[in-house]
């Protein structure tokens, strides 16, 4: 289905006078290709067809582009592939564009006064970047750097058969990195699947074995199905065997993996849960605007990135303190307001803490509206460190895991080491007895309170990163959290910590073999039991009975 | 060991063989053993810590021991039966903090305490019947508080609770009565008013009774139990436990 | 003392029946449209927007002078997500507003709930979201895609210009996505699709967790075949997807994610870099080019008061169930429910992608099917068009139950689910 | 209390409870009032109810069973329970499938068996489960059976192990969000997400006639007398007296000799039931189930209605019901974007001024004005009769 491809060539004439010309759907037609006039062209010749042609044209001058061959050639196709290559709607000059002004391509003149309607981006889709890639790839295999080498070799696992065999050979042979020479061995292994010698097949088979590369044991696997059509049972044994070597190695991969991503929502549900083991916990408040506190701190971290555009990274770091301080300054006007008056009525404070929550997820869709808001993940959060090829950790999950212990310990230190923390823990065990002694427990209990919705706060900075920045947040956490902490133990940081980890490896173990639902039902029915055989959490405070009444 | 030894072969209404509890490596009960008669009227002393409410705890079936036995009246082990069972086989037991039911008059708390009835298809269908009704009102002048009958429980003040209490107690009709500290919070003149009452009770009842108030064990006129770190430190009567070199060291002495 | 409760009883009544709004006055000298979309709740996120189309568009009438001579009046109720309060909602509307029209409804349940209420009072109202099909009321009109006009055409594109060849049918567990996926497995396995070539997997409403499936969507991907994800995930369960999709490195060159859920709107809530070429299939982008669709979002702008608001493809529904349902009431002369259901059908009304939507007498559009690669502005790209509009089909062809059943609301057939077999109209007969 | 007109034990109950007289006296006279005047009266007269209205006070009368039904283990025996949505749920599900199966053959795609849904996910018979709610007897056997059911293993487990407090508020709340997750999973068989709906008619009669839905209301202000005579009942015995001792100390009633885990579980059950028999009221009459109504928040809320009303005076309950109820619907309806300003704010307000609710504030102004002993007054007052 071509025929709404934009282009082209028809309108060659027309270039210069008329560029919107190719938005154009009616008259563009599929069977118009690139005339054959083309073989005369230059680089610059193509790059002015580009801003004119449909998708399939453009893969066909990608690949004329190459050829070319000329200094520009290379940042050309990578600053199409990042989506960085432009023309000016007028004149048609091509320039790069990331932030600042744009660049001209020939010549790198920087043009000023241009605004973002005057230029257009030069588009491009799924099969262009593939290609670009693959083309790119085959440039950057000779690279200095041997990260580039690197990638450049990995992204070739995936053409391996389309490729070249004499540049293959030639970047063997130049190349003296053995970690990146392995995995060219690894292109020619697949290469050599396709071989019409059977030995050569098998050869390939050998290469591969023990590989953990996605592409590798796509290849393989492919390898087999045709093995078995063909009726080839000594290959078919050969390549089921690599394939099962393989497929040991991801099982035992698939262990690490699920209790990595167990760990990992460990530490989201003991981020959103701290701050209530402080409100509920410690201070006997059935907090149901804990979620929205949580919302509290995304908005924040939401807001700082809108006045510091430039620089996501800092900007979340940024969030931290003002995420602590909004929410925890909301947390102290809630407990100044309203909650101080509900004390040995821990009910009531479900109620009013209820109606809080309404009040503040209005607030929040009053003010910013009722969409989601987009928070942008800078880039040293993003991508995956990788443990082996089958098997990445996410940099996001691996800094929320560290973040939530840090979180956790700077909690417990406060706790047990300032004079605040003492005083704290002397209001909640006895409260006349500590007023006596001069603690001002008015303010004590406003701060722990705002010491609990801050570090709310801070959680929803962190799951600004995983989820959605909306007025609806707070309650996908609030059940969770009382679950967490309830489990845990009322009261009990450690509790927190140990609840939380056990909870998301336990959901998480279970979910390859049940499914997402069903997992979370078994973790909810296991709460339910376990309270049964502890009805006060896992780290009950033991001793001799002290309720009666 | 030697103390009871002398007496196994009389009745007994509570025995305790044994008995030890801890909490986190605490002990605070360490292979207690004691006896009481039927009709006898004790009095339990102790510093704090001494393991008085822990005893009363494992006696009425809050806490399991870790190890030894309780016989209640020389043949049920109390240690297999829980709170609401012990207190149906005939133990009444009185906190130390006055608990009365304070959302119901003191007439409902005693109707409530009344022997049995104590199923839930029971206390559905019960009826209030003239002699229910006769026996309120003899446990309302004993403890004195027929003016006060239909007044909320929680307005009562803290002696009056106490009472209050005990006199569910008397409902109960329990062979054995456990009370911690009566005295607490109470005038002069109650105490003695309690222990008089104390005393008549101790006729139909056997009695233990912890308290730190020596003047009113003094008025109590019994045999005085003194524990100390979980066991038995000295037992006989007042005078003697006082003159316990022992006792004088860990706990009169300071 | 009998007499007296009685009494009280009565003034009590008589109070809460008035307060409840027994209201005599109606008035007759405008014509009113209801507006029923959540503002508040889990749904608030999408439908808030279609509650502000609605009054841009009213406003918009009322310029141009209004209808029959009469100004438009918007009345606008929440149904906070909640499904059973849908119901209530448009009875209120119906019975105590007395509406001429209703414009409602996202979630497939919350038209479930709302059905039988419209159909008992024959109320008239349009439905502008993506749906599963398997319906066709006499009272309302449906907008927005059927699947044969978003998931079909999008999996033909994936195999025939992808070359997708294995599959994995994601959704959030309801019945669009059951439908939807249903029909798709039947309609792969007809194109050859082995059954270990598709995978199927559901999660709960606002699933915030996807490492695991990510992960075995990868594990998926990696045999040798170009794997493809068709995602019928829901609201707010996308943003988290798509995060550990950028996180777990799962490119659109690699594993193209096709969405049927996530329009412009759900876009600028992402942070877009890492999704750049992941896909949506709609019949409507904003980044379409044409006059009418420049003017609409011009307008759009200027009612919001914010010229960086989103357009997108139920706001169109939106658009063009309203601008039909005006030329209905003037074409007929009067709001006359049934008159206007007569009127409706074969009207016309240019799309804002250009070309026209037809309704037809299944009560579902033709209209054109566009598929969109995600760019980093927040923007699609359209690479794909069908070459004409695609008329709706309210009963698809690839599930059993449903071959054989049409929907036709005119003489003689006048059956919502009438059965081609026997003849015969089905259950909905009265 | 002269008007002795029924004999016995509801004699009995409705002596000393002049609030519970006059809520009797509203509830019947609306139960009756409301169904005629929507029938006999003609549309624009001013004593018309309209069906809308009618059906709005409907769902409010079984909210207000609902709020009993919390009231009777919140108020009198301290239990919080989270969850209690979930009985209402169960119950609705009951009456649900009992709809859905009444359907039979008139479904879109016809089939005599399967309900709709089921036909499009290609189910091929009926699940075991749904077998016998094709008789109307059986299904109403099961909205008091299901809740019931659950209500009797959980709170066995639960109170046997002596789960109080907090701890167990949160599990009911487990409870509910488990069976939540659980109802929306299609596979389960309920209709997934969109739970049941496109009932025709209950026992012959069109649901959507004005004499069904007139009935049904009668059906749901009987029901409510009915929960509220019940609950009644229970607290004015000698069981009441017993429930309360458990709420204020639970270790006096239990070494006074009451086994606590038998009254709870046995005022649990009896609360789950009459929460599933408001559900299976509900459902005709709003014309849907699905899962939302197991969402923890729906049970909050339920939690707020007694709240609001009056915890521990079993009319304040249904006061609160339905005050709240029409001013959610009030407030959604006049002030579309504001009302959960209103509605939250509402809330704190009562929390802070009027801790026992709006019974408690007209107790106070009574009291005040030197009245008779009216709500929770008279609650205590009687007892010793």
């Amino acid at each position: 289905m071509t025929a709404y491809a934009r282009f082209s060539l028809l309108f060659l004439s027309l270039f210069f006078t008329a560029p919107l010309f190719a938005e154009d759907m009616e008259t563009a037609s599929a069977e118009t290709v690139i005339s054959d006039i083309a073989e005369e062209k230059t680089l610059q010749d193509y790059l002015a067809e580009l801003t004119e042609a449909g998708f399939r044209e453009k893969e066909e001058l990608v690949l004329k582009v190459v050829e070319t061959d000329e200094p520009e050639t290379l940042p050309v196709m990578q600053a199409l592939l990042e989506g960085d290559l432009y023309y000016v709607k007028d004149g048609n000059t091509l320039v790069y564009k990331t932030s600042g002004d744009p660049v001209t391509v020939f010549g790198g003149e920087t043009m000023t006064g241009l605004g973002s309607r005057d230029i257009k981006k030069i588009s491009v889709n799924n099969s262009l970047r593939t290609l670009l890639r693959a083309q790119i790839s085959r440039v950057e295999l000779f690279s200095k750097n041997p990260q580039t080498r690197k990638t450049a070799a990995i992204n070739l696992l995936k053409s391996a058969d389309e490729l070249d065999p004499a540049l293959l050979d030639e970047a063997l042979s130049q190349e003296a990195d053995a970690g990146i020479k392995e995995i060219l061995l690894l292109v020619e292994g697949i290469r050599q699947l396709e071989s019409d010698d059977s030995a050569v097949r098998l050869e390939g088979i050998t290469a591969l074995t023990g590989s953990l590369y996605p592409e590798v044991r796509g290849a393989l696997s492919n390898f087999a199905n045709r093995a078995e059509a063909d009726g080839n049972g000594k290959e078919l044994a050969a390549a089921e065997a690599a394939l099962s070597k393989i497929n040991a190695m991801l099982r035992f991969n698939s262990i690490f993996e699920n209790l990595y991503f167990g760990l990992a929502l460990g530490a989201v549900l003991l981020l959103a849960a701290i701050g209530l083991a402080i409100t509920f916990g410690v201070m006997g408040v059935i907090n149901m605007a804990h979620g929205e506190m949580i919302m509290l701190g995304a908005y924040t971290t939401y807001v700082v990135q809108q006045l510091m555009p430039a620089n996501p990274g800092a900007s979340l770091i940024v969030s931290i303190p003002a995420a602590f301080l909004v929410a925890g300054l909301v947390g102290v006007a809630i407990e100044r307001g309203i909650i101080r008056h509900l004390y040995g009525r821990p009910l009531e404070t479900l109620l009013a803490t209820f109606g809080l929550s309404l009040i503040l997820q209005q607030a929040v869709r009053s003010i910013f509206g009722p969409l989601n808001r987009s928070v942008v993940t800078p880039e040293w959060m993003a991508g995956t460190f990788e443990v082996n090829p089958a098997l990445a950790l996410t940099y996001n999950r691996l800094y929320i895991i560290i973040f939530s212990l840090l979180v956790l310990a700077m909690l417990a230190l406060v706790l047990k080491r300032t004079l605040f923390g003492l005083q704290m823990r002397a209001v909640t065990m006895n409260r006349p007895m500590a007023s006596s002694m001069g603690i001002r427990t008015g303010w004590v209990d406003a701060l722990t309170f705002g010491l609990g919705s801050g570090i709310a706060g801070i959680a929803g900075v962190a799951l600004s990163q995983l989820t959605n920045v909306g007025p609806n947040m707070g309650q996908s956490y609030i059940i969770d959290s009382f679950m967490v902490v309830v489990f845990g133990g009322v009261g009990n940081l450690w509790g927190t910590l140990v609840g939380a980890m056990s909870l998301g490896v336990v959901n998480k173990i279970l979910e390859p073999w049940a499914g997402a639902v069903v997992a979370k039902i078994l973790v909810l029915v296991f709460i339910i039991l376990f309270i049964q055989k502890r009805p006060r959490g896992l780290f009950a405070l033991k001793g001799r009975s002290v309720d009666m009444g | 060991m030697s103390i009871q030894a002398k007496h196994i072969e009389q009745p007994t209404v509570l025995y305790l063989n044994g008995v030890s509890v801890s909490f986190d490596g605490f002990k605070a009960l360490n292979s207690l053993s004691l006896y009481i008669a039927p009709g006898e009227m004790r009095a339990i002393i102790g510093p704090n810590g001494a393991g008085k409410t822990t005893m009363m705890d494992v006696i009425t079936g809050k806490t399991k021991p870790d190890e030894g036995t309780i016989l209640f009246k020389d043949e049920i082990d109390l240690t297999k039966y829980d709170e609401a069972a012990v207190a149906n086989l005939g133990v009444g037991r009185k906190f130390q903090k006055p608990s009365v039911i304070e959302s119901l008059t003191v007439f409902e708390n005693l109707e409530m305490s009344l022997k049995g009835g104590r199923s839930v298809w029971a206390a559905l269908n019960h009826r209030l019947t003239a002699e229910k009704k006769a026996k309120i009102d003899e446990i309302l002048t004993m403890i004195d508080m027929t003016g006060r009958a239909h007044d909320m429980a929680g307005s009562l003040s803290h002696g009056q609770k106490q009472w209050l209490e005990i006199g569910m107690l008397l409902g109960q009709e329990p062979q054995l009565l456990l009370i911690d500290e009566p005295a607490a919070g109470m005038t002069d003149e109650e105490t003695m008013k309690t222990a008089e009452l104390f005393k008549m009770l101790a006729k139909k009842h056997s009695l233990m009774v912890v308290e730190h108030d020596m003047d009113f064990i003094e008025a109590l006129d019994c045999k005085v139990t003194v524990l100390c770190e979980g066991s038995v430190l000295a037992e006989g009567s007042l005078a003697a436990v006082k003159a316990n070199q022992k006792v004088i060291e860990t706990y009169l002495g300071r | 003392m009998k007499k007296m409760t009685m009494g009280k009883a009565a003034k009590v009544l008589s109070m809460t029946a008035l307060a409840a709004g027994i209201s005599m006055a109606n008035a007759a000298d405008t014509i009113k449209v209801g507006v029923l979309h959540s503002l508040s709740g889990t749904m608030a996120i999408s439908e808030t927007t279609l509650k502000d189309t609605v009054l841009m568009m009213v406003e918009e009438q009322n310029e141009k002078g209004g209808l029959l001579g009469k100004k438009l009046e918007a009345v606008v109720v929440d149904p906070a997500s909640n499904w059973p309060l849908f119901a209530e909602k448009a009875r209120e509307l119906l019975e105590k507003e007395k509406v001429d029209v209703i414009f409602g409804c996202w979630t497939s349940v919350s038209r479930k709930s709302v059905l039988p209420v419209i159909e008992e009072l024959n109320g008239l109202m349009f439905y502008p979201v993506q749906y599963e099909g398997e319906e066709s009321s006499y009272n309302v009109f449906y907008t927005g895609a059927a699947p044969n006009q978003q998931a079909i055409p999008a999996v033909d594109y994936l195999m025939n210009d992808i070359g997708a060849e294995r599959w994995v049918l994601a959704g959030t567990d309801y019945v669009y996505p059951r439908t939807t996926n249903k029909i798709l497995e039947s309609y792969l396995k007809s194109k050859g699709v082995a059954a270990e070539d598709i995978m199927i997997n559901y999660t709960p409403f606002g699933h915030s967790d996807w490492q695991t499936i990510v992960s075995d969507i990868k594990k998926f991907g990696s045999a040798g075949k170009k794997t493809a994800v068709v995602s019928t995930i829901n609201g707010d369960a996308n943003v988290p997807f798509y995060k550990e999709l950028a996180n777990q490195g799962i490119k659109a060159e690699d594993i193209p994610v096709v969405a049927f859920s996530v329009g412009e709107e759900e876009l600028s809530g992402f942070d877009t870099t890492p999704l750049v070429g992941h896909l949506a299939a709609w019949n409507y982008f904003m980044s379409a080019e044409s006059e009418e669709n420049d003017a609409f979002i011009e307008t759009w702008h200027e009612f919001t008061g914010d010229d960086k608001r989103v357009t997108n493809d139920p706001m169109e529904a939106t658009y063009i169930g309203f601008e039909m349902w005006a030329k209905a009431v003037e074409k007929a002369g009067t709001t006359d429910v049934d008159a206007v259901e007569d009127a409706m059908i074969g009207i016309e009304v240019p799309n804002l992608t250009g070309g026209t939507a037809v309704m037809n007498k299944n009560h579902h559009l033709s209209k054109p099917v566009l598929i969109g690669e995600i760019q980093e502005d927040g923007q699609f790209e359209i690479v794909w068009a069908t070459d004409a509009e695609v008329p709706g089909d309210a009963w698809t062809d690839f599930l059993p139950e449903s071959a054989n059943l049409i929907s036709d609301w005119t003489a003689p057939i006048n059956c919502g689910n009438y059965n081609t077999v026997t003849k015969t109209c089905g259950g909905a007969a009265e | 209390m002269n008007d002795s007109f029924k004999g016995g034990p509801l004699t009995r109950l409705i002596m000393n409870d002049q609030a519970g007289r006059r809520l009797l006296g509203v509830l019947l006279a609306i139960s009756i009032l409301v169904p005629l005047s929507n029938l006999l009266m003609p549309e624009g007269s001013i004593l018309h109810v309209s069906t809308f209205t009618m059906t709005l006070l409907g769902k409010y009368l079984c909210y207000a069973l609902l709020a009993v039904a919390v009231d009777l283990i919140w108020g009198y025996c301290g239990i919080l329970s989270l969850g209690h949505g979930a009985f209402f749920a169960l119950g609705g599900y009951a009456m649900g499938m009992y709809l859905m199966r009444q359907i039979g053959d008139r479904g879109v795609y016809a089939n005599p068996e399967l309900p709709d849904f089921m036909v499009f996910l290609n189910w091929t018979e009926l699940p075991w489960y749904w077998y016998g709610f094709d008789q109307f007897w059986f299904a109403m056997v099961m909205v008091l059976a299901a809740p019931g059911i659950l209500a009797f293993v959980f709170g066995a487990l639960a109170f046997r192990s002596r789960v109080t407090g907090v701890y167990l508020s949160i599990i009911t709340q487990a409870l509910t969000y488990a069976l939540l997750l659980a109802f929306f999973r299609n596979d389960m068989g309920f209709g997934g997400n969109n739970g049941l709906t496109d009932f025709k008619d209950i026992l012959g009669f069109d649901l959507q006639a004005d004499t069904t839905r007139a009935a049904l209301f009668f059906s749901s202000g009987l029901a409510l007398m009915m929960g509220y005579l019940i609950s009644r009942y229970i607290v004015t015995s000698k069981l009441g007296r017993v429930l309360v001792a458990i709420r204020d100390s639970e270790s006096r009633a239990r070494f006074m000799g009451y086994r606590v885990e038998h009254y709870k579980l046995f005022v649990f059950v009896v609360s789950a039931m009459l929460a599933g028999v408001a559900g299976a009221l509900y459902v005709p009459q709003v014309g849907i189930i699905n899962p939302g109504e197991f969402s923890p928040i729906n049970s909050i809320e339920i939690i707020i209605w007694v709240a609001v009303g009056g915890r521990g005076t079993l009319f304040g309950a249904v006061i609160g019901a339905i005050l709240v109820n029409y001013a959610k619907t009030y407030f959604t309806g006049a002030f579309a974007e504001l009302w959960l300003f209103l509605l939250g704010g509402l809330f704190v307000l009562t929390t802070l001024y009027l801790p026992k609710g709006v019974v408690g504030l007209w107790a106070q102004i009574k009291g005040k004005m030197g009245g008779p002993g009216s709500g929770s007054g008279s609650e205590k007052a009687e007892g010793q009769a």
